[in-house]
């Protein structure tokens, strides 16, 4: 299909410009790390809190990094007025989306491995259930980085962009957050059979965020 | 059993006075723009 | 059927109307030159064509494809060479011509060709970042000979070209519009542009005089406006 | 609606809000468990009714203004008129159920399932109108906004789908959630829904006027805009241009 291969072309475009200019490696995922150092600083290591609050740590350090994901990838649009070229290209609005998308995914998924060894290493968290672990990352990476690029698009073009980013995002993956997190806990804490609805919820979160994607991109593309 | 008639006034208080606020702002700003679009004309 | 046909068309720029009326028609096979002063709406007028700004209203067919409803289709079509260049920096020239030729659906021959043909092997790995004003220029001109398209918008493509490349570019309009591809350049350069341009148009205050080809002059019946 | 129509409707909901604070400050009798707090409930329902109502209609607007035969630019005006008054009340709402909460739960917040969405939701719509100032013309902002006020919306329920089953699953009977389990006296309920109708008429009155007043300005910037394009033409040619 060609969707796809464009989809694919996009894809490799992204990653490739990421793995020239390491700013995922040297920028962002230093930066998810150094807040999950904070937040070790900001909670009394001492009291036992920190494997107990491990979930939700990892989750609120890997959303902020997303942001710098989701504004990197469209940061590279901007130069040379890249944008009008992706434009004049001619590929299809719902493919470019995809592969932003799944380039944005990529890059989260580096990160989440490292913050996992990080929350392992740091905050003394032992992981268990791995398939629930594995299944709620996956789901929740995808509406993160869906719905990333959708509201990158929004803002893309705009004086405001980096600031309005954030602003438009976070709201809106509340849902996100709040399932990987429970998910995440249930799964760490032993009661993996609470994890399912939620993993179910972020599974729902994604699918509607690629269907969105693949309806709102090629429109919003256009008038950016 | 409390009366807690503070809390009541803070937020009737706060209701109009932010009501008023938007309101009155609306009214001044309607006014000039209507100002404005008869002069035009 | 005209490739481009444009009545009255109203383009704005933030709030300022860039073009403010203009009639322009180009046939297939035309080298069309765009001469005008600076702030004259040259390359508001391209980037119209090519679908990058909206209509505000007139009427503007590209391969009669209406711009007010659809400003995708017409895009497979056309190239346009701006003032950038639409290339990643963090890519080298070869990488940025294969993804360009890609997208277009042309095989990576074609822009190693085109590589060739605009003398930029040597910097072929080469990061974008790293490329001179010149060599830009040489790589504006590649990604759209990569697309091997049918109506080539060219804005300004004789600034900072050095004679070699000069002489390039006129036989690539030239072979193009034997082709029957078609050409349209807005350039400061006359004397280089006149050589080559089958027609002028002059851009003034965001109208076109001349737009309209000859034969055209004549009252007309107004283009077929097919509203889907 | 005319100008006398306007004024009689404004006016009347003038008259109806007066009333409705007589009732519900004077009137209606001090609840039994909460005492003169339960005042606070009057104003708290229609705040939070009309943050839903109004972004209601900035979804609805939103959707109008997509569709291509009804598009015009009124509905994105609405949309945004709509969304504005609608932050207004939700932010009202969050203060009101921030007081109310404090002497009868004993915190200024409590992690409610109502309480959360709306404040997720006061954030959704402050992003979409701040989206909607970044734009010079309303050809710019009109599709991008569309879109983001219709995925805000279409994100209302699973926030509050998911924060409601997220208290239900980790704070049963931990949450002292009185809101409707009050026994209601039949002047309470009186009040309550004076007020309700007469907030909605204050919604209908304050959108109807934001959009009046975004649509003559609209109407300037186009008029500026006529003015621009014949400038434009004429700094170029003194004589009328002849057109071929």
């Amino acid at each position: 299909m060609s969707i796809l291969r464009e989809a694919r072309l996009v894809a490799a475009k992204d990653l490739r410009i990421e793995r020239r200019s390491r700013v995922a490696l040297q920028q962002i995922v230093p930066f998810g790390v150094i807040v999950l150092v904070l937040f070790a600083f900001a909670i009394d290591p001492d009291r036992g809190l920190l494997p107990r609050l491990a979930p939700g740590l990892f989750w609120a350090a890997l959303l902020l990094a997303s942001i710098l994901a989701v504004n990197r990838s469209f940061a590279v649009e901007e130069a040379n007025g890249a944008r009008d070229g992706l434009r004049l290209s001619g590929l299809d609005g719902a493919a470019i989306f995809l592969g932003k998308a799944a380039a944005i995914a990529a890059e989260l998924a580096l990160l989440e491995l490292v913050l996992g060894v990080g929350v392992i290493v740091l905050y003394d968290v032992t992981p268990r259930n791995a398939l629930v672990l594995f299944l709620t990352a996956v789901a929740a990476t995808i509406a993160l980085a869906a719905t990333g690029t959708v509201y990158g698009i929004v803002a893309a073009g705009l004086r405001v962009r980096e600031t309005l980013v954030p602003l438009l995002v976070l709201p809106a993956v509340t849902p996100v957050m709040l399932g990987a997190t429970r998910a995440f806990e249930s799964a760490l804490g032993g009661v993996p059979s609470e994890a399912w609805p939620w993993v179910q919820l972020l599974g729902a979160c994604a699918v509607l965020s690629v269907i969105v994607g693949v309806l709102a991109f090629g429109p919003l593309l256009e008038e950016s | 059993m409390d009366h807690n008639w503070g809390y009541v006034a803070a937020g009737y208080g706060i209701t109009t006075g932010a009501l008023l606020v938007y309101g009155g702002w609306l009214w001044n700003r309607l006014r000039r723009a209507q100002q404005s679009a008869t002069d035009g004309d | 059927m005209p490739v481009v046909s444009m009545r009255s068309a109203v383009c704005l720029l933030g709030r300022f109307p860039a073009l403010a009326g203009a009639d322009l028609d180009v046939d297939e096979g035309d080298i069309l030159l765009l001469s005008g002063p600076n702030g004259a709406g040259k390359t508001t007028l391209l980037r119209c064509v090519a679908g990058l700004v909206p209509l505000h209203s007139g009427t503007a067919f590209v391969f009669g494809h209406d711009l007010a409803f659809d400003r995708r289709t017409a895009r497979h079509e056309l190239a346009l060479v701006g003032h950038e260049t639409f290339c990643y920096d963090d890519l080298t020239v070869r990488e940025n011509l294969r993804f360009a030729a890609a997208a277009a659906r042309r095989p990576n021959a074609a822009a190693d060709a085109a590589l060739e043909r605009l003398d930029l092997g040597r910097v072929a790995d080469i990061a974008h970042s790293r490329l001179s004003a010149g060599q830009r220029r040489r790589l504006s001109l590649a990604v759209a000979l990569a697309r091997e398209a049918r109506l080539l918008l060219l804005d300004e493509p004789h600034a900072g070209l050095d004679p070699t490349t000069r002489e390039t570019l006129d036989a690539i309009l030239l072979g193009a519009a034997s082709e029957g591809r078609t050409v349209v350049l807005a350039s400061h350069e006359l004397v280089y542009a006149r050589a080559i341009a089958t027609r002028e148009a002059r851009v003034v205050a965001g109208l076109v005089q001349g737009g309209l080809a000859p034969a055209t002059t004549k009252p007309e019946p107004k283009p077929l406006e097919v509203r889907a | 609606m005319s100008r006398n129509a306007r004024r009689v409707f404004g006016g009347v909901t003038l008259v109806l809000l007066a009333i409705t604070a007589v009732l519900a400050l004077w009137v209606s009798p001090a609840d039994k468990e909460q005492g003169d707090a339960m005042r606070l409930l009057y104003l708290h329902v229609p705040t939070a009714w009309l943050a839903y109502l109004a972004f209601f209609v900035t979804a609805l607007a939103s959707a109008l203004w997509l569709w291509p035969r009804t598009r015009s630019t009124t509905w994105d005006l609405l949309a945004g008129a709509s969304a504005e008054v609608g932050v207004l009340f939700t932010g009202l709402m969050l203060m009101l159920g921030s007081l109310w909460g404090r002497p009868i739960w004993g915190t200024w917040w409590e992690w409610d399932a109502r309480l959360t969405t709306t404040a997720v939701l006061f954030f959704l719509y402050l992003g979409y109108l701040a989206l909607r100032r970044t734009a010079d013309t309303s050809e710019q902002r009109g599709k991008r906004c569309a879109i983001a006020a219709l995925i805000a919306f279409a994100d209302v329920p699973i926030v509050h789908f998911s924060v409601n089953w997220w208290q239900t699953l980790h704070q049963t009977g931990t949450v002292f959630n009185p809101k409707l389990d009050v026994q209601i006296h039949g002047t309470m309920a009186v009040t309550l829904l004076l007020s309700v109708l007469s907030f909605t008429m204050l919604y209908v009155c304050l959108t109807l006027s934001r959009l009046r007043l975004a649509e003559l300005e609209e109407g300037r910037e186009q008029r500026e805009l006529e003015l621009a394009i014949a400038e434009r033409i004429a700094a170029e040619h003194p004589e009328p241009a002849v057109t071929v």
